[in-house]
């Protein structure tokens, strides 16, 4: 195997694995500081819970190809036993046990991308069982359905998902939606993030290990993960400076959180195309993400419906993530899709394609989330919510036995 | 002894406070505070950064000190003057509470009474 | 005038200030504050995260405002009303403290007595 | 009902925290202030850490507890054994200030008066 | 040289070296607030004295086999002139130089690691000193036995520390038994860490530096680097589960700071394991490493024999250790080691070897260290600790003039 | 292509772009509190504008060798359109592309390295502005002289800067000077940096990421990266270790903001010489650097004359590149830079050249800057400042709607 392919695609894993952290952090520094542990531990505990799933089933159920009735995939990498020695059989030019691995980060983030919605409220233990749910159960089918010999990456016309538009983004934002709904709203939703630099280092973190999520999906050190690498961060930055200018003109002042947001936003949305547009293809996704998602928060359009999805997920991750699908379909680019290219090229197959991606991601995970919540909060001794008392007291004190800062004389 | 408890502006703090000692304050205690007055707020951002929305109360700073009934006039005044901004002031530059102490001790001597705050 | 001082459950903060508010008053300071009281304080895990230990003393909110005498019922009702948990009220609630205060002064204008609080 | 205000070392904190309560205190709370009293400061690194600067003030505790009038001697003497530094005590231990408290509510239940803090 | 070899092995230098500064804000948000700049310091600093001292004469004392009576190696390598355009001279398949790079972040962690159990109290500039004396005197020879050809690498029945099982963690964590004995309490110990967010920031971290500290000891991109890549993240996750499940058991709650130390726990557990053994082994390792640290943690084990290992450097990195080497010598797999596999094959040689290993490095550190903290208290003008007054107020004002935070309206 | 090559790159353009938020931390832990997120920002946007100016001219004006009357690059590379799939035309062993986001990671940097001078107090609005002029007219045009085919890089006697003396700290160390004449003074200068801990996370991310800086700088996998990083460490951790014994010489204290400062100015002074110098020569070099910058800001060398270079980035990177240059003409190392060696081998041709670079940049950027800065400040509607009144409240809250920090019972 080409070890320059290997050392990328294990340091790739490694800066996808740091992102669910960079998360924690930017989620955490969103919420007031007497939550601050219970947003960092959703998305830490991922790390962990999910790790286990993926190991244990998960990988095989998302990849391997001996198909459980097209609903995912069969059960012959359980343990990844099978798969440990392998070389290329999964047909990435590196070991197949890294591509497990490289796979886990994205099955690690994906529910933490989720947990935005109901921070502050949503029951600790219950949570944690609702990971290994819906890593089984939301998470693998549609992996397998999109990169793992499904339906959805065969569809004609050609499904073009890059790095995780479908599997990640708009599947945790419609899953979030989902949650927002059944965990109801914050009893008291303060007013201002507790640390913006908290939540300037998890965006920090979240872009760099982008490079990673992106570039890394190339699954090799070559061209294709340049030129990812670079759409990534051309993205990101012009969602960020378009964030800004919005901001300014809207309000006459310049929010760090929005800078930020706009960055992740941009992210996003060149995930699905990362590796299948031109630079100029980026800057066009990125501006769209920048705005999309800038309006979708500005005008709180789930709040006015009645739903609490706290730090916005699906403003940023759904809507961003579906203005990615489509905008991949519009712009990609034939040289590097060795096909006829997007909707700017004449050619409207990825384009559908990626439409009945989007479709069938916001319903499938729209649908079955919902069940999983559902079920879980009628479970005697479970339920989503804690108490009234302990939301008000904070959760950190009510769940975790710990408050985030302690500057007390007595101590 | 009076104490006196002035809220000022957070970023007068350090004028303020060389003020009192320029006025022959020998102590002084001071802490962050929230308050709302006439003052009417700020906007801040809210959320993920796509929206204002108002808050009511501002950061300021308290100032405590305790002095002898004698400084009153003297300690008020060097707050006022080192307080304001702007050549008629502002709302929100503070207030300043005047209040009766019965006793005081300095933890060290033991000593107690006005001598402690001369 | 009157200073009160109250200790509050820092989620209730909002609320108490916001009674205030409909109460009639027109200034607040409030801050963080470490209090015990009835309440028996609260485990939280120590060192590394392996066994619990007890804190004596719990985060609370100090609400203070400066009042005309003649509010002191009104806000001291409206404060109870709003911090007030549970329909019967529980330990840790909070508690209000009054005490007289001499003399007040409007830093912006120099304006002094009841007339700054009202 | 007295007001009690010590001002203390941060570190003596807890001590005289349990001091007061072996003296019978039943209620009590506390914040983090910065102060100056005969104490000079400290010198702390400034900018990128190249030269030492002056600063004034110094980092304090405020433990502010409303007692029955009775217990006044027994307070402030606790607070002064227990916050005491060395056998001579030294300059920064701290000081104790007594007020008047007119009256007192526990919001849990309505009560007031005295026996709110005993 | 295989170029992708070395793009991993410079990646996993940078990732390890990460690591200390990881640790710094573990330990750094478990302490008070008026102490967190000397426990970032204590960290930080090693980063440049540590350095200084394997570049000197640390790597070649360690790696140069022209042997000094076997207690380590000899003086050829000295100011790393000689190796400096050497090409797999050490055996590894990657430049001299970069091995030296690569093994002196292992050297800078490692005291780091011992600062657990002094933190509050211990004097810096005497630290500086024994920073020098310890990385030659205990380090050094340590590393020479176990990696540099020296005794216990080459025990029959074949010792296996993949990573530093018994060079890193048992070695720190009995230095810092010697040095909690020798400080002494701290005069006042607080109840809770200042700041979790710096915990979790900081288990993040090492985290993820870990994958260089593992995977990189596979010395090459290739499949050994990605099995101890599986593996590291794998026990990582099991054990901060199981910690996770434990606290609820015990208490109702689950700790933040508990599951991050479950983390580092399954993260040391792995070390000497990382590239010999499966996924089923891994996850063994990183149960039974949750557990252990937990209830050692949970039973406070030094404090009831009046030890003040303030932050349970011996709990967590000692036992971790432990139970990892031997759990190394139980579960190895033949297919990775080329051997005969672990007890759990009827193959006891690996796992006496680990033994062995284990009471050595026990007794040579336990000694050593001691002896060398023993000496630096008696020297006049150094001594271990600052003056009660100057622990009273707090070490980061009185030993380096700064506060961590400033939040003072006159500043 | 080498596929090591690719893949070292990839990484070290990662850890270069990583660079900027942590010296958002690092600056931004050192102003007061209530101007974190606005110095946090001035970096993060940085990573937008700077991002989307080189993508569509900026790499052109640098690197093409179709040259603008020898004032900077040619236009053929606008919007990266022609590189994208160019292989080596560049002359580096790795796709043209990634030299593209390789560079932009400086080009990045460079500019938010300057905030250092005026945080607290610039506009943001007019900042953005600043970011295009300045890396269109004072980076693009330096760095094409010194690396993209222009006369400095083309000098007699043969100009060496590795990683960027010249073209990133000397550019922005003087440009710092002009800015901080222009700006003014603060109102209110404060006294302690506000979270020593940030300084310490944005040291720490310094200096891995400058491992990308260095070691990336060599274009490949090869062993001038690994000297390059073995430099870039040793030179980081004796200037630390340095500043350390001076500060305790001085004050009996360490300050760990002053050892942070001392680890920068290390990596600042290496970065030319990375490449070209022995172990040795990184020793000498960091020593210099430690030495050096600790007296220009122990002396307050620009206070003294007026300048409120609020967090002394000429100190740091203006004399610590100047050091680095110089010394990378006295300690060039023969057998590394294929030459007769540096001053100390007899061979003054790289430090003469080296001498010239450091002037030339020196008076072209500081003068061009000055003139950006300039008309900036005329062109009404713009100015550099904010109002008085929002400087005393606090540019956080002014100019960006927010506080960094909330830990208000209310919210
Ligand atoms: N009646 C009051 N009781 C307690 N604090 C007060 C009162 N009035 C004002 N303050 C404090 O003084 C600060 C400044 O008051 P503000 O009304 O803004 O200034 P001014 O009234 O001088 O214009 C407030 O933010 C609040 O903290
Ligand atoms: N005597 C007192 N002096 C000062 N503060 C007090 C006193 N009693 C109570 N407090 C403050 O009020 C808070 C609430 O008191 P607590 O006893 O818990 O409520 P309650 O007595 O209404 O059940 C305490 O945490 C403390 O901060
Ligand atoms: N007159 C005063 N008014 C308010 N606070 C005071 C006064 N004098 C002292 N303090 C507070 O008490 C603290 C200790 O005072 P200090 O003078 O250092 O101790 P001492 O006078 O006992 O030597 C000061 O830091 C300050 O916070």
């Amino acid at each position: 195997m080409d070890t320059g392919h290997i050392a990328w695609m294990l340091t790739s894993t490694a800066l996808v694995l740091f992102m669910t952290p960079g998360l924690a952090f930017f989620y955490g520094g969103l919420v007031r500081g007497r939550n601050v542990v219970s947003t960092l531990m959703y998305s830490f505990i991922a790390m962990g819970v999910a790790s286990i799933v993926w190991v244990l089933w998960g990988f095989s159920l998302a990849f391997n190809d001996a198909s459980n009735f097209g609903w995912s995939g069969g059960l012959d990498y359980i343990g990844l036993a099978k798969i440990g020695t392998g070389n290329g059989e999964l047909g990435w030019d590196i070991p197949d046990l890294l591509v497990a691995a490289f796979q886990m980060t994205f099955a690690i983030i994906t529910p933490a991308l989720i947990t935005g919605a109901f921070v502050e409220r949503f029951k600790f233990t219950t949570y944690l069982i609702f990971l290994v749910l819906w890593v089984t159960f939301v998470y693998a089918p549609i992996c397998y359905w999109v990169w793992g010999g499904g339906w959805i990456g065969s569809l004609d016309g050609g499904t073009l998902d890059f790095a995780g538009g479908t599997v990640v983004h708009i599947n945790a934002g419609i899953a979030a939606v989902a949650a927002a709904y059944l965990v109801g709203k914050r009893r008291n939703a303060g007013i201002e993030p507790h640390n913006v630099p908290f939540v300037v280092l998890g965006a920090a973190i979240l872009w760099i290990g982008w490079f990673g999520f992106n570039a890394g999906s190339a699954g090799a050190a070559n061209g294709t993960a340049v030129f990812a690498f670079v759409n990534t961060n051309t993205a990101a930055a012009i969602a960020a400076v378009t964030w800004a200018l919005l901001s300014y003109i809207h309000t006459g002042r310049i929010s760090g959180v929005g800078v930020a947001t706009g960055a992740v936003a941009g992210l996003v949305a060149v995930t699905p195309a990362a590796g299948w547009v031109g630079v100029a293809g980026a800057l066009a996704i990125g501006l769209g993400a920048g705005i999309i998602c800038h309006y979708a928060v500005h005008f709180e359009i789930l709040r006015k419906i009645g739903l609490d999805d706290s730090l916005e997920v699906f403003a940023v991750h759904g809507l961003g993530g579906i203005w990615g699908a489509l905008a991949t379909g519009i712009f990609a680019w034939g040289a590097l899709t060795d096909s006829d290219g997007g909707l700017v090229n004449g050619n409207a197959g990825h384009f559908v394609a990626n439409l009945i991606a989007v479709v069938a991601t916001l319903a499938y995970s729209g649908i079955v989330s919902f069940i999983i919540l559902f079920v879980l909060d009628k479970i005697p001794g479970l339920g989503l919510r804690i108490s009234e008392s302990d939301e008000d007291m904070g959760i950190d004190i009510s769940s975790h036995g710990e408050r985030g800062y302690v500057a007390d004389g007595a101590d | 002894m009076l104490k006196i408890e002035a809220v000022v502006r957070p970023e007068r703090t350090s004028t303020v406070l060389e003020a009192l000692t320029a006025a022959g304050v020998k102590g002084y205690s001071y802490w962050n505070i929230t308050g709302k007055g006439q003052q009417e707020g700020v906007e801040v951002f809210t959320g993920r950064g796509g929206h204002l929305s108002h808050r009511v109360a501002l950061p300021k700073t308290m100032i405590m000190t305790v002095i002898p009934d004698g400084m009153k006039d003297a300690v008020i005044s060097s707050i006022v003057e080192s307080a304001r901004t702007g050549e008629e002031g502002a709302i929100g530059d503070g207030k300043i509470f005047v209040s009766q102490i019965e006793g005081a001790t300095r933890v060290s001597t033991g000593e107690m009474g006005e001598s402690t705050v001369m």
